[in-house]
């Protein structure tokens, strides 16, 4: 008994020195396992405050509102923000919300293009270019456009993507800088990002502004969020699939009004069926640390 | 034709950085110095396209380069300093680039002062206010972040010494800031992840028949060769 | 003198841009704005040619000595140029030089598409794995300020996942006698008392928490502790350090702007 | 008594003069940015002349800035290159800026110990500068000799592609002594990890909050936001720079004080005892 008692502490300590490369290989299947069969785990989410704020902050927007969209993310953050974009686009179309994207980030005006795409070719809104949304290019420069958004949006922009000159689009008719618009809405997963829109645009001409974020982000931007300067925020995958829950229910309950095609069911988005690949796998650096602390806890007691 | 290729290129180069996981060997050697070419020539031809080209020469040259600017003249000087920082190439008047140096440091400077001050202090303290309407745990929570900040200050004093109870003061601090590291480092595995499944539901992708099973395949020949190598050099006459 | 110049910029731009936010003189304003960051953006990208030279002069040289691992240099070499060749010279879309870097179907989006995004994204995915065995290692009970440190990490990373909201109350409970126990373990000198105490609480108190009726308090909500701690605890310490990085980024650029800072210029 | 007549008179006419001139030479909106800014400056400015005329000031230390020397000897003693990333931002963040400012002194510290100094940079113009830095530290120990044009290169500007070529040096040059001093994005873990794999003494700082915890867990010593920043004034050690640290002090106290104002007054303000909200003080926007 006492052998096997010697023979687990052994092994426990010895778990102390492991090939960093096990550790490695069972992170990867963590996430790997549930990617390929997603039905095996199923785990209901559960709303945080801040992404309610968001929903409420949105929702509480008028047919005819406009919102700035920014995009600051690229390929690699795309899992984590792209959902965030669908689902707000969806919130914001299903409004009758006119919507205007501007990319900060090379890789941004990809993915607004993918994000419109993809709400599009759902036919779940009736929804044209130019009338319902304009997508702005990509100016290089950071804060400094942000600044020049504030400003003077038209010394900046001069066409769409299309090439279509602004003075010949419809829906922007009278909006020449930030002040103009009734909602900023950013998404962002890094510099520039939410706060460069607070310290250069929103904060200065008081213009509402919400955002959605990187988990890593996330604590930098609280502060921003505790004093109001951001009205909540989505916090990565999570702050995602939360976000995607509230848009699906919304849709799901919504009288059906003009902007959206009765005929077409809507789907949920793809954060959530994600979530369970991120669950397990922060189980499983729990369960490292934990064994990780009982191995530096024997040790210690051994040495001294 | 070229979709397909760039798949198995999109395969290939994915795994040779993970096979950096097992240790360094040479598919992630050449997948790294590969970066580091494409990327210098990427930041470098975006740079002249996206800045000089539509920023200095959209100005001076409006008509021609069709940037949507009007004639600016102002911008001959970051012309001039541009060119000084070339002078560096120059034994005799590399001091000319200081001068271009002098103008950034000093500018950013002066900026920053005013944005820091601005956005990250002033809006700070002002955040600092409690609000009574709420409930007395929300009161609570005011308190504590008032106690926290204090504290967290104090540990950045530089001129006193940390003992009595600054020393205890400042102690305090640090447990605030402990806690804000750990909670970031949490908020971090999170986003970390989500990018490996990012990565992953592309490999996913890319295991499908109408790419001829490009992951399967290119995973197992390269763990072939890595086996193989590790393989040769544990073999080679080892002298003692 | 030579110096002179330079230091005399510093002190003149640095002021000019720190008290034009004040006066009101629309141009200045204007150049505060918009064109000084503009200036910065221009001659940094002059600066790319240097760069560029170095990082060619570096490699070939590698290569004509036959350095070590010099074959890699070509690939970096060939890299490079071949990126340069469809940034300006070969264009392969019908949209004219400049915009057909972003234009699906050029030879240079291609390379983007294929090559550089992919090794971006993994090279930040590898995070992942290194996120894991940097807490591993380092998240140890070691002392009170490091047990901070793995307690908010691991309320954190539990709680922000589903996962956190399926655990019950009795189990963080016990969660939290562990951890209370795995503190003020250095108090205990026999080994066998820190264990069977550990045990009894273990058995004890969830008992007295059901029989008090405090079960569903916040506390033992993982999910709600997570929200809290981000909230408060952690709000308190990033403002701390936010507040402190503004004060230390205003000390310097005072310290630049009056001239005092000058090893940035080499002296 | 002359000095603090100055630094009493001095500040309080500028505000006077900016709040009673009756032109409109100043901007509306951003008045008390304004009173602050000029507080601050004669504040720190006059603990910088009390310093200079000579009165001692006590320096706390700071673990990581002396661990800086150690780190230098310990790879001169087992003759290894010292590696010193500054970052991956370019000279407009301030991060960068201090970070080249500690570049000049372990610089300075490698041309006393004959070690080797490798600088792989992100961005052109900061290697430009990193390389006057070097120099110059190299030339005031009087060890010019010791100076290579390629000790600082460039890498590429791509975070990631850095950040790749960087593990490579570490992997293959096997560095006993690192450096991360600048502004850090998501790369610090990978660097951090990759240095701590290969056994080398590593000394962070950095400014990005985001980014401390990687470096509090991976590395040996961090410097940590504020710190980071008064690390080229601890190592320089002139009473100017010193002084300007006991400056900064004062001005969180002030900052401490001013919290704990802004609290007091909005209670009061809650409990209807006095009628002012102190939020109206902080209109700290320019209004165009």
């Amino acid at each position: 008994m006492t052998k096997i008692f010697t023979n687990i502490k052994k092994y426990l300590i010895d778990l102390g020195k492991l090939d960093r490369r096990f550790i490695f290989i069972l992170i990867g299947l963590s996430v790997l396992i549930p990617l390929i069969k997603p039905n095996w785990i199923n785990i209901p989410i559960k709303t945080t405050n801040n992404s309610q704020i968001v929903f409420n902050e949105l929702n509480r927007l008028n047919e005819g509102d406009r919102v700035l969209v920014s995009f600051e993310y690229g390929a690699s953050t795309k899992p984590e923000i792209h959902p965030m974009s669908v689902a707000v686009l969806q919130h914001l179309f299903s409004k009758g919300v006119k919507v205007y994207t501007v990319p900060l980030w090379p890789e941004g005006l990809m993915m607004a293009k993918y994000a419109i795409q993809e709400v599009v070719d759902s036919k779940l809104f009736n929804i044209k270019e130019h009338v319902d949304y304009v997508s702005l290019p990509y100016k290089a420069g950071g804060e400094i456009i942000i600044r020049g958004i504030a400003t003077d949006l038209r010394s900046i922009f001069t066409q769409d993507v299309n090439n279509i000159l602004l003075n010949e689009i419809p829906m922007m008719e009278g909006v020449n800088r930030v002040s103009d618009f009734d909602f900023v809405f950013d998404l962002s997963a890094g510099v520039p990002g939410n706060a460069e829109w607070v310290q250069f645009a929103c904060d200065e001409y008081n213009v509402p502004l919400s955002s959605g974020c990187t988990s890593i982000m996330v604590t930098d931007a609280i502060p921003y969020v505790e004093s109001g300067q951001i009205r909540g925020i989505l916090a990565g995958m999570p702050g995602a699939a939360e976000y995607e829950q509230m848009v699906f229910n919304h849709l799901n309950s919504l009288e059906k009004n003009k902007y959206m095609n009765s005929n077409i069911a809507v789907v949920p988005g793809k954060a959530t069926s994600r979530m369970s690949a991120q669950s397990i796998a922060h189980v499983l650096m729990v369960v490292f640390i934990i064994l990780g602390n009982i191995s530096y806890y024997l040790l210690r007691r051994r040495t001294e | 034709m070229y979709e397909l290729i760039g798949v198995w290129c999109i395969v290939l180069l994915t795994l040779s950085i993970f096979s950096y996981l097992y240790g360094d060997n040479p598919f992630y050697k050449a997948a790294e110095h590969i970066f580091v070419g494409v990327s210098a020539g990427y930041i470098f031809t975006i740079t002249f396209w996206d800045t000089i080209w539509p920023n200095l020469f959209g100005r001076l040259f409006p008509d021609y380069v069709g940037a949507g600017f009007s004639f600016d003249l102002t911008y001959i000087f970051p012309l001039i300093l541009g060119v000084f920082m070339l002078f560096r190439l120059s034994k005799k008047y590399d001091w000319l680039s200081r001068i271009s140096i002098a103008y950034i440091v000093g500018m950013m400077a002066g900026l920053k002062f005013y944005v820091f001050l601005n956005s990250n202090l002033l809006t700070q303290i002002k955040s600092s206010t409690v609000n009574l309407s709420g409930t007395y745990f929300s009161i609570f929570n005011d308190i504590i972040i008032l106690i926290g900040v204090i504290c967290g200050l104090v540990y950045f004093f530089f001129s006193k010494e940390h003992t009595g109870t600054l020393g205890k003061i400042s102690r305090i601090g640090v447990y605030f800031l402990m806690i804000k590291f750990g909670a970031s480092f949490g908020f971090a595995v999170m986003g970390r992840i989500s990018l490996l499944i990012g990565r992953f539901e592309e490999l996913i992708e890319f295991s499908k028949p109408e790419y001829y099973y490009s992951t399967p395949l290119t995973l197992f020949i390269m763990i072939k060769l890595i086996g193989y190598w590790a393989y040769k050099d544990n073999t080679k006459p080892l002298q003692k | 003198m030579k110096r002179q110049i330079a230091y005399f910029l510093v002190i003149f731009i640095g002021f000019l841009t720190l008290i034009g936010h004040f006066i009101n003189y629309p141009p200045l304003n204007d150049f505060i704005d918009n064109d000084a960051t503009q200036w910065f953006d221009i001659i940094s990208g002059f600066a790319a040619f240097l760069g560029v030279i170095n990082l060619l002069q570096l490699h070939l040289n590698k290569v004509a000595n036959k350095r070590k691992h010099y074959q890699y240099s070509i690939i970096t070499l060939f890299g490079f140029i071949i990126m340069i060749i469809f940034g300006f010279i070969y264009n392969g879309s019908n949209v004219p030089m400049g915009p057909h870097l972003k234009e699906q179907g050029s030879a240079f989006y291609w390379m983007f598409q294929n090559i550089y995004l992919p090794l971006g994204a993994t090279m930040f995915a590898l995070l992942a794995f290194f996120v894991a065995s940097a807490s591993y290692r380092a998240f140890k009970i070691r002392n009170f300020e490091a047990t901070l440190l793995l307690v908010s990490g691991i309320f954190l990373m539990l709680g922000r996942v589903p996962v956190g909201q399926l655990i019950p109350w009795w189990l963080s409970l016990e969660i939290y006698i562990c951890l209370i126990f795995a503190i003020t373990a250095g108090l205990f000198t026999n080994k066998k008392t820190l264990f069977y105490t550990l045990l009894i609480s273990m058995i004890i108190f969830p008992f007295i928490i059901l029989q008090l009726n405090l079960y569903q308090l916040a506390v033992f909500k993982i999910p709600d502790l997570q929200e809290w701690i981000m909230d408060v605890p952690a709000t308190a310490g990033s403002r701390a350090i936010m507040i402190g990085i503004a004060l230390g980024t205003i000390a310097q650029s005072y310290r630049i702007i009056t001239g005092r800072e000058r090893s940035i210029l080499g002296d | 008594m002359k000095k603090s007549i100055k630094y009493t008179l001095l500040p309080s006419l500028m505000i006077l003069f900016y709040f009673f001139i009756p032109l409109p030479i100043f901007l509306v909106g951003n008045e008390t940015t304004f009173v602050c800014v000029i507080l601050l400056c004669f504040v720190v400015e006059y603990f910088i002349e009390s310093a200079k005329s000579g009165e001692p000031i006590y320096m706390r230390p700071i673990a990581a800035i002396k661990a800086m020397e150690e780190a230098v000897g310990r790879a001169t003693e087992m003759g290894t290159p010292v590696l010193y990333v500054p970052g991956i931002s370019s000279l407009d963040q301030i991060d960068t800026i201090s970070g080249l400012t500690i570049l000049g002194h372990v610089a300075g510290m490698t041309a006393e110990y004959e070690a080797n100094l490798h600088v792989p940079v992100c961005v052109p113009i900061v290697m430009e500068t990193a390389k006057e830095t070097c120099k110059e530290s190299y030339l005031k120990k009087g060890r010019p000799d010791l100076y290579r044009n390629d000790m600082v290169h460039y890498v590429t500007d791509d975070q990631f592609a850095y950040a790749a070529g960087v593990n490579g040096i570490m992997l293959r040059e096997k560095p006993a002594a690192v450096f991360f001093q600048g502004k850090f994005y998501a790369e610090s873990l990978i660097l951090a990890e990759t240095g701590n794999s290969i056994g080398a003494i590593q000394i962070a700082g950095t400014g990005s909050s985001s980014q401390i915890p990687f470096f509090v867990t991976a590395c040996d010593y961090t410097l940590i936001g504020e710190e980071f920043y008064a690390a080229s004034a601890y190592l320089s050690g002139s009473p100017e720079m010193l002084g300007s640290i006991k400056g900064q002090d004062y001005v969180k106290v002030g900052c401490m004080i001013a919290i704990v104002i802004v609290f007091i007054s909005s209670m009061l303000n809650g409990y209807g005892i006095i009628d002012f909200n102190i939020e109206t003080l902080f209109r700290t926007n320019v209004v165009k």
